[in-house]
């Protein structure tokens, strides 16, 4: 009973952590790919308002 | 009173602002033609003004009142791209039943009247699905006058219709204007228009950039108000 | 009363509309008809196993079924800008909304009435037992599933994965109706009474057929108004 | 200022988290019956109360949305119910992880896992309604909407799945259960910490949507000039 039950809690607390760990990630790369348009509109604006 | 009357209207998607303190109004008999380009905000203004949807910020009134309130909408007329009648129903029942609606005392003898009027008394029972281009366009318009509003709001009508849909039309927009109605719409046919037009309003990206009487010279030159008002 | 003219007159529309080409209550119909003789080849159920899924199966069926007529509300009105003509007409969205959902509440009604018969032959299942309770526990659940079906159809209306999207949205949301509705069909047919234990579940169905009516009346006019 | 809150909130969420495990693991003792296992407890209810305050809280600013029609009410709203379906995700698989040991079956229809199932698939739906509606003003008023409906919805599933079958334990920390002190203490920082987390990632995922707003309005500017 003993090491299954601490295999399990372990995949317990591995499962929980997995989770909010794969969203932060996924949060993370939106945040850049965000950025990078946000960066090319503005240069684009920029570029065109010079000219 | 003033029939239509936009103040401070502004519209945004999202941040991005359609309208742009836009400053409109049109007494008794006037016909207010509003052009401008593509994307100019042309028919957004003329659904708040219809109240399908709500200005931002500002406001908008019908004789004083708020177009959403059920008095108003029972005084206003909408003739916009779609037909917004019933294919699976006939001529006849599609106005009986916007007679109901609109709470006519007689649904029945407006519905008759409205068809003589469009030429379509002959084929009141036909399903609409059965109906030409031309037949589909005239019930619209039959639709839009029925309840006699006496504001009549037209999103660039002569686009979709045939020559003879037009000529009625006109003939119908000017025995409005006569009795006194206020008609407000918007189009690229410049021509149809700016003869009918009493005003013409020029919208440019969601500001107005003319609003005025439409004067014999752009009457015969269309393209003046635009040579003149409209930057790129 | 105006209020009741006007919702009377937008529920003959529809009815008169939808009678006209009956696209949505053949496909419904015979939807329903095509899983009731599917499950009875998959299950090949005894006296007894007939009973207790008699309730889960008839729901499937009413809530599937139902959809397809469900959808096609405020779909309808796509066509031929219909929905403008609608929202400019001087009428409440509240008598809107209890319009439609009057027409929606008797075409699926009407699917259930020819499903219930063809369920009890296709399983020989003696449902007519305690009618008056099943026929109530049945214009509770339809209600429940109109409601919601209405108002999603016309919250979806301008999508573009309309056919798609109003199903997925629909079903999470109808879990509580059908399973009250599940268990006390279940239970009449048994021979079960309405009271009791059930109880509980006739109130859950009501509570959400009041909720739900009165959250649509008040939102349709936001959902159709932007 | 905001990110001086969101580095702020999240190092002392992180202070809270490891004193939290150091705790769990190391000072508690084993659950007479059930072993180890039952540790599991300090993130799968403390995920659960976190999700249902995010369901909350974003149909108050749904329904400020309408009232004020103020875009940023919706970036809030989308941002919470993000993150409070990724703790109700946290929470369902902590559950049938623990379902495994206790029940012996990797997934039970009991009531509790059962209407956390259907609550996350109901807020799913809401973040795919809002991904099928480009014009952001539309969809900011359809989705508010829709999220009336699902947190009205919520309630009655709960009842209605806690009435249809019942196999959870009788909630240990509400239900009279007795409880040590110290393990009380421990769920309760814990919850803290989870709903501190919450709000920092709920921070980040606003800052993103108003990032997309800036971005949709220069692109729509970029059209029209």
């Amino acid at each position: 009973m003993d090491t299954r039950n601490f295999t399990f809690m372990f995949y317990g607390f591995l499962a929980a952590w997995l989770i909010l760990v794969v969203y932060v990630l996924s949060l993370v790369s939106r945040e850049r790919k965000l950025a990078e348009q946000l960066k090319g509109l503005k240069g684009l604006l920029d570029d065109r308002d010079r000219k | 009173m003033t029939a239509v009357a936009a103040e401070g209207v502004w519209k945004f998607y999202g941040d991005y602002p359609a309208l742009r303190d836009v400053e409109l109004h049109a007494e008794p008999g006037a016909c207010l033609a509003l052009i401008g380009r593509n994307g100019a905000g042309k028919t957004t203004l003329l659904r708040i003004i219809g109240g399908f949807s709500k200005a931002g910020r500002g406001q908008v009134r019908i004789f004083g009142n708020d177009p959403r309130e059920t008095e108003t909408r029972r005084r206003v007329g909408w003739i916009g791209h779609g037909i917004s009648v019933y294919d699976e129903l006939s001529a006849l029942e599609n106005l009986s039943l916007f007679g109901r609606l609109y709470n006519l005392p007689d649904p029945h003898k407006s519905a008759m009247e409205w068809l003589e009027r469009t030429g379509l008394e002959r084929v009141k029972d036909g399903l609409v699905r059965e109906f030409s281009r031309g037949m589909r366009q005239r019930l619209a318009v039959a639709r839009a006058f029925l309840h006699q509003p006496s504001v009549l709001l037209l999103d660039e009508p002569f686009t979709a219709l045939d020559d003879r849909a037009i000529a009625v039309l006109q003939r119908l927009l000017r025995e409005a204007l006569a009795e006194g109605r206020t008609v407000v719409m918007s189009t690229h046919q410049l021509r149809e228009a700016l003869e009918l037009a009493t005003h013409v309003a020029l919208l440019n990206r969601g500001k107005v950039a003319f609003h005025g009487e439409r004067t014999p010279q752009m009457a015969a030159d269309p393209g003046w108000v635009y040579a003149h008002y409209d930057e790129a | 009363m105006d209020f009741i003219r006007q919702t009377l007159v937008i529920a003959r529309k529809d009815l008169r509309a939808e009678l006209r080409t009956k696209e949505a209550l053949n496909a419904s119909l015979a939807f329903a008809l095509v899983i009731l003789v599917l499950f009875s080849f998959a299950f090949d159920p005894s006296e007894k196993e007939t009973v207790d899924m008699s309730g889960g199966l008839l729901w499937i069926v009413f809530a599937f079924a139902g959809t397809l007529v469900l959808n096609r509300s405020f779909a309808r009105e796509v066509p031929n800008d219909c929905l403008d003509a609608l929202i400019a007409a001087p009428i409440s969205g509240s008598a809107l909304f209890l319009g439609k959902a009057l027409a929606n509440f008797a075409l699926v009604i009407s699917v259930e009435l020819v499903s219930l018969p063809i369920f009890g032959i296709f399983y020989n299942v003696h449902w007519t037992g305690q009618l008056w309770s099943l026929l109530l526990v049945l214009a509770l659940g339809t209600w429940g599933l109109t409601v919601i079906g209405t108002i999603f159809s016309a919250l979806t209306v301008n999508i573009r994965l309309r056919e798609l999207m109003a199903p997925l949205l629909v079903y999470p949301m109808l879990i509580p109706v059908l399973m009250s509705a599940m268990q006390l069909t279940m239970q009449l047919i048994a021979g079960k009474p309405l009271g009791g234990e059930n109880e509980v579940w006739l109130r859950l169905l009501v509570a959400f057929d009041v909720i739900f009516t009165a959250l649509s009346l008040v939102l349709l006019e936001t959902v159709l108004v932007g | 200022m905001r990110e001086k809150l969101i580095y702020g909130l999240g190092i002392i969420a992180a202070i809270l988290l490891a004193r939290d495990l150091y705790s769990i693991f190391m000072v508690l003792p084993d659950e007479a019956s059930q072993g180890m296992i039952y540790r599991i407890i300090f993130f799968h209810v403390p995920a659960a109360i976190t999700a249902m305050l995010c369901a909350s809280f974003t149909f108050v600013t749904s329904a400020l949305y309408l009232v004020t029609k103020n875009l940023k009410f919706d970036g809030i709203s989308v941002a919470v119910t993000e993150v409070g379906l990724a703790f109700l995700a946290a929470n369902l698989v902590t559950g049938s992880i623990w379902g495994r040991i206790i029940w012996g079956i990797w997934w039970t229809w009991d009531a509790r896992l059962t209407s956390a199932l259907v609550c996350w698939l109901l807020y799913a739906g809401y973040l795919m309604l809002r991904r099928a509606i480009e014009e952001p003003t539309a969809r900011a008023r359809i989705s508010a909407v829709f999220n009336i409906f699902a947190f009205a919805d919520v309630p009655i599933v709960i009842f209605s799945i806690k009435w249809w079958r019942t196999q959870h334990p009788q909630p240990v920390f509400w239900g009279g259960g007795s409880i040590d002190p110290a393990m009380y203490l421990t769920a309760v920082l814990n919850l803290v910490a989870l709903i501190l987390l919450a709000v920092v990632l709920s921070l980040i995922r606003l800052r993103q949507e108003e990032m997309q707003r800036e971005i949709d309005s220069l692109r729509r500017y970029a059209h029209a000039v």
